[in-house]
């Protein structure tokens, strides 16, 4: 067998790997430079902290879209990252693996299932129930964090699903040995095993549920105030994005650019608060 | 009150399977919505026609077509390039300030907009690099924006073989390569699936994005060089201007029916494979 | 027993045929025309476009959508032949593109279909869009907090609306939709909402007002008697030429401006 | 270059490695400190010592299987047939097809049986059907497999019990034909029967492999094992005959440790 050089493997690989992240690059860049010099020139009291948006008159102010955002993320989290990780938790140890092979792709499934869609649906039956019930236009913060909450379901589920099936079953064994239940086994030791790949899938959920457009803009309202109460009418700044983008030019297209920007410090903070914090929490437990 | 260990379990297990049942509702429900306004429109016309009227009648064909082809050259650029990024982040890099960066850059780009992204192909894809509207300027744009996922995802499978396996395959004369092939990515393979089979499910459904890059236009495509529809896209235009509600869900639920099929197929093959090795 | 190297030569072979049989695809054989931009329009240029090909198999018409924005920046920038826009006003970046009107489309006003009310005047328009008017009892409706329904920012059926009514300001709280789509699905299912979209997705769904007493019909907008109507532009850079003035051509003749007549937009030459 | 036996009077003996002042550090922590010893060829090498006392380590510095940790160094020679494997031009996994390494704990890889045997032949470039059939078979019948599993190779490894994936993994390292071979605690978890399987196996090879066996079972090295070497805290404390070793120690720390008073 011809060895292939290690040395010409190795270069593909870092080949492969840099242009991956080259493209990824590429696009942070591009959104960047669209919108830098807007949100250099308005700066944050004007930009950020302003909030009259209202492109026509050159009102920039996204801040009631920021608190949208954090809310209408906050929701689609307490509800898609406990109940996927239970899921998960239920279909990889309390049920026969048949039935898990059976089970998975269906909820992958929803991941398949187009945006729009789910924004359909969100008009034509959660907004209708949710104002009946709990009144306000039904076009809601609420009814965004729920269909958020089930469209990162199937990206929280299956990452979950592998990191757990992924741990030793000899960890199981040990912990059964030492007369833990299966619940006991799964909280101290399969959990804390799978630790790693939880973290992702609920970061990566989180990613999703932050960078969805168009679901959000159907079931959303889209009214640019600061919400007082979950049923509220929201705009997140996605949605703004989308929104306006296929109308926005000069300054407007700026704005929302920069808004872009916003979103990607955004992220960033998320992403970074959802890793310290499990960090935090599970050495806590251990000290 | 210290519950006994046996009926937390008890109290717990019953929480877990609530759970599980509230999410297989939910999914039930959204599936027979779709297929219960969607059925009646599917025949053999829909399925293996072209559109007539703005999509007020005849079929969907080009639009399966594009649904086919769009995924499928989104995946053979991105699976490559992001199991091999994995690959290189976990086997051939050590762990350090750079590797952490990146993952954390790929884990904000898995945040940005669909919408974004979308601007960004059209802009670079279709005009400045003149693709123009095309299956390949949007699948190059859908594959940046499943990289992310596919990275990240892979990366877990391959952090989650045992170390015991490398040290035995490199005592075996393996080099770094070979045993990467012949035993890490074996063993990595469920969770990899599940990275590629979201990256499927997320460019099957998404319209913004595609939008601004394949396009929309109704002809059947010949070539990666032409633009054309997806199904997303089509129940997309269908639904929001208000043309057919009923051509739109029949869109949907061809849609359906195809993801569930093609993520049934890949599990059984996958399962298959690994009931052989284990 | 294959080792998994040989399978995945395997697996790969089939993608790398597959994908290399569609790069040798026809290409740019025959001329080509590309229209993009407005959503709205969008759906009756592709109609066109089918037609004209079966006219014309020479000519490959390709319709894209994106919106009014994106239409003017891709006649501007040459990634299409012609753009598509409805707003009344073009912006400035448009200057240097050359409009020709090729439709006109009716804006109405539209309501569950539970609501008695039959007509608003332009005041009373004005009124509920600008949130001054909040209960649809002051119109003589039932006791409900009217749900003000709009499109978004720079959307060509919203900056026509508000041109047309004149100094709208439209209250804080009212829900945006980005599509007549959403609109529509959102007044049918709001018995107290009210919105406005193109005339020609009215549904039994969803109940259209009069406005001054005036119906949304061909003939009243052809008289002038009903005022919210905007034009549809396909703009071109310069003096349209060759494929592009051809189509446009044949887009203002009789024919196609019939077909735009039957099938929900008002045409631009009787 | 000969290296002879510290203080043996049995003759030159051929020398397979011979180790000069050789210390390893992972990152800062010192594993071994500056060991210096020759392995004769053809015999058994016993290697005791408490736990932590740098037996797994020396092993896994023979084979270059510690390359695979990030931070680790190592300073001083290890010489085999006379070239140093840290040397620039020595080629680790041609190095590793040399020395075959048995892990404590069973690592079958997730393959059938038939597949982990011939993981190693297949690297060398060996394709031949019929000639992987032999190899199949010889290291089965050397690691006393053979019998137990002839019809069964396409079974899941996995599916094995503990003393059988023990064998199996010494059959896999002998279908390299390496011309040493290293056992890190191999009987570890077994049982009596299954161990002393491996010890006749041992026995039997001895006639064509170098074997160093680490072990913390100072009564199979009494057994197995012709010379023995006692590692204590990362030092060579002595090394010798074994019947010298368990009988007449030339230093009183080997004494206490043979006899069981601490370790």
């Amino acid at each position: 067998m011809i060895r292939i050089g290690e040395k010409t493997v190795q270069r593909l690989l870092m080949a492969a790997a840099f242009s991956a992240i080259g493209g990824l690059l590429l696009i942070a860049l591009f959104i960047f430079k669209e919108g830098l010099s807007f949100f250099i020139e308005t700066g944050f009291r004007r930009f950020l902290f302003a909030d009259v948006w209202d492109p026509q008159s050159g009102l920039y102010g996204i801040f009631p879209m920021l608190v949208a955002s954090l809310w209408v993320t906050l929701g689609a989290m307490l509800l898609g990252a406990p109940l996927g990780i239970s899921v998960a938790v239920f279909l990889v140890e309390f049920v026969p693996r048949s039935v898990m092979r059976v089970v998975k792709p269906t909820i992958e499934l929803l991941a398949g299932i187009p945006s729009v869609v789910y924004g359909f649906i969100g008009v034509m039956v959660l907004a209708p129930f949710i104002r009946s019930t709990f009144g306000g236009p039904g076009l809601s913060l609420l009814a965004a964090s729920f269909i958020l909450g089930v469209m990162i379901l199937p990206t929280i589920i299956s990452i979950s699903v592998d990191a757990i099936t992924a741990v030793p079953a000899s960890y199981r064994e040990g912990s059964f040995a030492l007369g833990a239940t299966r619940w006991q086994t799964v909280r101290m030791v399969v959990l804390k095993a799978a630790r790693s790949g939880i973290i992702a899938s609920v970061i990566l959920g989180m990613g999703r549920a932050v960078g969805e457009t168009m679901a959000v803009i159907m079931v959303a309202g889209n009214a640019v105030k600061i919400p007082h109460s979950a049923l509220d009418s929201v705009r997140t700044l996605t949605a703004n994005i989308a929104l306006e983008m296929g109308y926005a030019t000069g300054r407007h297209r700026e704005a929302l650019f920069a808004t872009g920007i916003v979103l990607f410090v955004v992220i960033m903070i998320l992403n970074t608060a959802a890793g310290v914090m499990v960090r935090k929490r599970v050495s806590g437990k251990k000290g | 009150m210290r519950l006994s260990p046996r009926l937390t379990q008890a109290f717990v297990v019953s929480l877990l399977g609530l759970a599980t049942a509230v999410t297989l509702v939910i999914l039930i429900f959204v599936i027979v919505f779709i297929l219960r306004k969607g059925l009646p429109a599917i025949d053999m016309e829909f399925l293996f026609t072209k559109p007539q009227d703005m999509g007020r009648a005849g079929g969907i064909l080009p639009t399966i077509v594009a649904s086919v082809l769009l995924p499928l050259i989104a995946v053979a650029i991105a699976a490559p390039l992001g199991v091999s990024t994995a690959v290189y982040l976990t086997e051939y890099t050590r762990e350090s300030r750079v590797t952490r960066l990146i993952r954390f850059g790929a884990d904000c780009l898995a945040g940005i907009p669909s919408i974004l992204f979308g601007l960004f192909g059209f802009i670079f894809f279709v005009t400045i690099l003149q693709m123009g509207w095309s299956l390949l300027s949007g699948g190059l744009t859908l594959a940046l924006m499943i990289l992310p996922t596919i990275i990240r995802t892979t990366e877990e499978a391959i952090r989650a073989v045992p170390n015991s396996y490398r040290e035995v395959s490199t005592s075996l004369g393996a080099t770094r390569f070979r045993t990467t092939a012949k035993v890490v990515l074996p063993n990595a393979l469920p969770g990899i699936v599940t990275g590629i089979m979201l990256g499927v499910g997320r460019s099957i459904g998404e319209t913004a994005a595609v939008i601004f890059t394949a396009g929309s236009s109704l002809r059947m495509p010949s070539s990666i060089f032409d633009s054309a529809r997806t199904m997303s896209v089509h129940f997309y235009i269908l639904a929001r201007e208000g043309l057919s509600s009923e051509k739109a869900y029949g869109t949907a639920a061809v849609l359906i029916i195809s993801v569930l099929a093609v993520n049934m197929v890949a599990y059984g093959l996958m399962n298959r494979f690994i009931r052989k090795r284990s | 027993m294959k080792p998994l190297s040989h399978r995945f030569r395997i697996l790969i072979l089939p993608i790398v045929a597959v994908l290399s049989v569609l790069t040798t695809g026809c290409g740019r054989g025959k001329t080509s025309v590309t229209l993009a931009g407005s959503t709205a329009f969008q759906p009756f240029a592709e109609k066109l476009a089918e037609r004209y090909m079966l006219i014309h198999p020479e000519i490959g018409v390709t319709v894209q959508g994106g919106g009014s924005a994106v239409g003017i920046q891709s006649a501007l920038s040459g990634a299409a032949d012609i753009g598509m826009a409805d707003l009344v006003r073009l912006p400035a970046e448009a200057a240097e593109l050359q409009p020709v009107t090729v439709a006109r489309d009716g804006i109405v006003i539209v309501v569950h279909p539970s609501n008695p009310l039959s007509g608003l005047t332009m005041d009373q328009t004005r009124g509920l869009f600008c949130g001054k008017i909040r209960n649809w009892n002051e119109l003589g409706g039932p006791d409900a907090a009217v749900t003000v329904v709009s499109r978004e920012a720079g959307s060509g059926t919203r900056t026509s609306f508000e041109q047309i009514v004149g100094d709208i300001k439209l209250t804080g709280d009212a829900i945006i939709q980005d599509s007549n789509g959403t609109i529509r699905e959102t007044v049918a299912n709001d018995a107290s909402a009210v919105g406005y979209l193109s005339h020609g997705l009215l549904s039994e769904k969803i109940k259209a007002l009069q406005v001054d007493g005036a119906d949304c019909t061909t003939e009243a907008i052809q008289a002038g008697r009903y005022p919210l109507v905007r034009p549809i532009f396909l703009l071109t850079r310069g003096a349209p030429t060759g494929a592009s003035a051809a189509f446009i051509e044949y887009v203002r003749s009789p024919d196609a401006q019939k077909v735009i007549g039957e099938s929900g937009l008002i045409p631009a030459i009787q | 270059m000969e290296g002879l036996y510290s203080g043996e009077t049995m003759g030159p003996m051929p020398v397979k490695f011979s180790i000069q002042q050789l210390s390893t550090f992972y990152g800062s922590v010192q594993a071994l400190r500056s060991l210096s010893m020759d392995v004769a060829t053809n015999r058994i090498l016993g290697v005791i010592g408490p736990a932590g006392s740098g037996k797994t380590s020396f092993l896994r510095t023979l084979n270059r299987l510690n390359d695979l940790l990030p931070d680790f160094r190592v300073e001083g020679r290890v010489l085999l047939d006379g070239s140093d494997i840290y040397g620039p031009d020595t080629d680790p996994v041609l190095l590793r097809r040399r020395i075959g390494m048995v892990f404590a704990m069973p690592v079958p890889l997730p393959m059938s049986i038939y597949e982990n045997l011939v993981y190693g032949p297949k690297l060398t470039g060996i394709r031949d059907y019929q000639r992987l059939g032999e190899i199949v078979e010889k290291s089965l019948r050397a690691a006393y497999l053979w019998d137990e599993v002839k019809d069964r190779l396409n079974l899941p490894a996995l599916r094995l019990s503990g003393g059988q994936q023990q064998r199996l993994c010494l059959a896999r390292t002998l279908a390299l034909g390496p011309e040493v071979i290293l056992l890190d605690e191999p009987s570890s978890g077994l049982d009596p029967i299954s161990t002393a399987r491996i010890e006749e196996a041992l026995a039997e090879l001895k006639s064509s492999y170098t074997i160093i066996l680490v072990t913390n079972n100072t009564k199979q090295a009494s057994r197995v094992a012709d010379e023995t070497a006692f590692f204590l805290m990362g030092e060579l404390v002595e090394i010798g005959p074994t019947e010298k070793i368990f009988t007449a120690p030339g230093d009183s720390r080997t004494e206490d440790y043979v006899t069981g008073r601490f370790g």
